[in-house]
């Protein structure tokens, strides 16, 4: 019943959320989780990552010795440039966003609710700042919030109202945690498709705050903790 | 593995349905989409709505769509150098809207990044602004225009890879960037096609994530401006 | 009292035009007259030439055979670029022309009054369009009208009320004919300045339809024809 | 003769006095004009109002500027890399306001285009559009945002010449195009400087007509991202 170590957690969820990029989409990963699910895409599948500051097919973090200067990403870490990967000003990696260029962002949250509310820029007594955030999450065509299921003292994320300064009202279409995937529709709200290995639907009731239905065909050990 | 977007020039024209709405790049002829102009004026699609800054050159360019029968209304700022648009006017076979060019240009800047609308400053007291919102900001006067996304655009560019990366040479660069971005379905003709990573990066202008066909310039459509 | 023939009153209005221009000024030419001015900047002086097509630095008109493909100005005429010159797309050119970035726009016009209101784009029976010169005159610094006098048919341009289309209300600042310079400011509404070589007042007024104030220091004999 | 822009690091960053709005280029570093930054920082200004994407990284960048108490406020919309920009805050140093960045960077573009505002979707259900007016656009929610207009923009880049041609390298392309064209008076810092001609023209990313000074990045602010 355990979650495992926090490193096992995140990778679970970036592994399942890679699943989720087909063949050419165009994709923007958020810090944390999102970042680590590039280490997770099937080998011949062309996934393209955009990261808002500006650089397109954005390669991995570059080996040391290797770095470019003025080649980084929206975490400012130095990154390769892929074949056919190019630079865009802000204007343009915004217009890219907003305007449906974007085929799916994946990003982290501090809660999100049954409404599809995400709450993950601002917590109490920290100054970080929403970053592009809201942008991705009005503007993506897909949005993945990618979560451990419960906060670091047990609480939970998935909460039954975000109480914190939203980033996007009802912008969550896909929720993807260590132990369950959510997809979300107009008519029906979140609804629970897949349950994790070591998990059983109990356990998702009894960790989850926020509304939503169970799937008629919800698979039971659908993912896991890569081998 | 990276998409290739180079498909054959009829496949990618076949996009174009009777009464959809398109944006063109192009001014006066420089970076005009000459070949799937053509391919459309040969075809069976009518009933066109076209954005374009004009109405092409001597007798090349949207002039050919127009005097086909193909289109029914031109968003345009000029038609001083095609004189068979006016007789064509005449005959009732187009209707010609007005636009001025930075308004126009700015219409699908707008629509392509997402944007609902701009307040602009230009054709306040004149016909362009009559039974449009004002506003008043600073003192200033401006009035509400719309933003426009279309069903298809057709541009051109000088170089290009299989990934719709495009460079647009000299000022053939004005309108083709802008048009990439504000259609569902953007079709690049591109007279020199390379492989990615071939062209330098920071010379890309317009990015292979706004392109989704990548067609070649037939040699009588190309270079037309050559010395 | 005669005009001179037409190609003499185009040089003088251009040549009394350039005179404007200061040292590092950016400044937008209209086709006709004003495409003129360019001759006659005076050698030292650092004009750098705006076409709304995308091109900065723009320099004249290539000699046959050394035109290079893309390189255009807004009349579609082949031309140089001068060092330190550069290409933006339509979207970043009007930007530079309503942000007020352009020192100067000196265009022509069909009909201009008293109210500094300009008709320039559109005469009956013929679709033209008015290009980029809504934006122009709404967005540069300083709005010149450089125009003959009087139509061909002898009928003053320089009328009570701007009976045709208008391109811009209130906009136009200087007003330059081959017989007599006027500035605006919003207290006196036009003051004559300047009259050429061969005019008298007299002729000025029997000449001019829209109204205006003679300056106190009103110059005589202040330019003419090229020598 | 070309003008030469470039000047004393002390005689362009004179323009700057207290009370100003300022505008600056720069994501996390990249592409930050530090040499510009640590000029102010060492001078007599204070009171001064921010528009950028960041509070930069580490200790680097516009945080020296409010630890050395001369920001009233900073708009942005990331502040988690700067952890001294939390206890100024804390301190009552310095407001923040945050604006999400594809809003900030649209702000900036239209304050510099010459538009008065634009309707964004980004941010609707959140507190940035708390109080703000809001339209409907097809079935779209948006509100109103404004344009911003600054004072003096401080801007950097790795190659430019003396007209105040730049080019950014990389993704230090982001904010600085659209911040130089947003003010009154525009200083690029730049690190090479080269004469008029020797950017290829093709890769000039910021045109010189928006810049009004160039000065030289000094030694120790140079490439700092530089492997």
């Amino acid at each position: 019943m355990s979650a495992g170590s926090t490193r096992d957690t995140r990778c679970t969820i970036a592994a399942r959320a890679a699943r989720e990029l087909k063949d050419g989409d165009v994709v923007n990963l958020g810090a944390g989780i999102p970042m680590l699910v590039a280490n997770y895409v099937p080998d011949g599948r062309d996934v393209v990552i955009q990261a808002e500051n500006g650089i397109v097919r954005c390669g991995p973090v570059s080996a040391p010795g290797t770095e470019e200067p003025d080649r980084r990403n929206a975490g400012n870490l130095p990154v390769e440039l892929l074949p056919g990967g190019c630079y865009v000003d802000s204007a343009t990696s915004f217009g890219m966003i907003r305007g449906g260029h974007i085929d799916a962002t994946m990003i982290g949250t501090l809660q999100v609710d049954g409404d599809g509310d995400i709450a993950n820029w601002q917590m109490p007594g920290r100054k970080i700042g929403m970053g592009g955030a809201m942008d991705l999450v009005a503007g993506a065509r897909r949005v993945y919030v990618l979560t451990e299921h419960c906060a670091k003292d047990g609480s939970p994320k998935l909460v039954e109202r975000c109480t914190l300064p939203l980033t996007g009202a009802g912008e969550c279409d896909v929720l993807i945690t260590e132990r369950a995937l959510f997809r979300r529709s107009p008519e029906r709200g979140f609804v629970l498709e897949e349950v994790a290995r070591g998990y059983a639907l109990d356990d998702i009731r009894s960790a989850t705050g926020m509304r939503y239905e169970v799937a008629e065909d919800v698979r039971l050990e659908a993912y896991g903790p890569a081998k | 593995m990276p998409a290739n977007k180079m498909i054959p020039l009829d496949e990618a024209v076949a996009r174009v349905e009777s009464g959809m709405t398109l944006a063109m790049g192009g001014f006066l002829g420089q970076g005009s989409p000459l070949t799937l102009i053509r391919s459309l004026r040969d075809g069976d699609v009518e009933d066109l709505t076209i954005y374009a800054n004009d109405a092409g050159f001597g007798d090349a360019g949207i002039v050919e769509l127009i005097r086909a029968g193909k289109v029914r209304t031109l968003y345009c700022c000029h038609a001083g150098y095609t004189p068979a648009v006016n007789e064509a006017v005449e005959r009732g076979l187009v209707e010609l809207v007005w636009t001025p060019q930075g308004n126009l240009i700015e219409m699908l800047r707008c629509g392509g990044a997402g944007l609902g609308g701009f307040l602009t400053p230009t054709g306040v007291g004149t016909s362009v602004a009559e039974g449009k919102e004002h506003v008043t900001v600073d003192g200033k006067v401006y009035f509400w225009e719309r933003a426009v996304r279309v069903d298809v655009a057709l541009v051109q560019a000088h170089a290009g890879d299989t990934l719709g990366n495009l460079c647009h040479r000299g000022t053939a660069r004005n309108y083709n960037p802008i048009v990439a971005s504000c259609a569902d379905y953007v079709i690049a003709e591109v007279e020199h096609v390379c492989c990615p990573g071939e062209l330098d990066p920071e010379k890309i202008q317009t990015c292979g994530v706004f392109v989704d066909a990548v067609v070649r310039t037939t040699g009588d459509n190309a270079s037309r401006h050559a010395a």
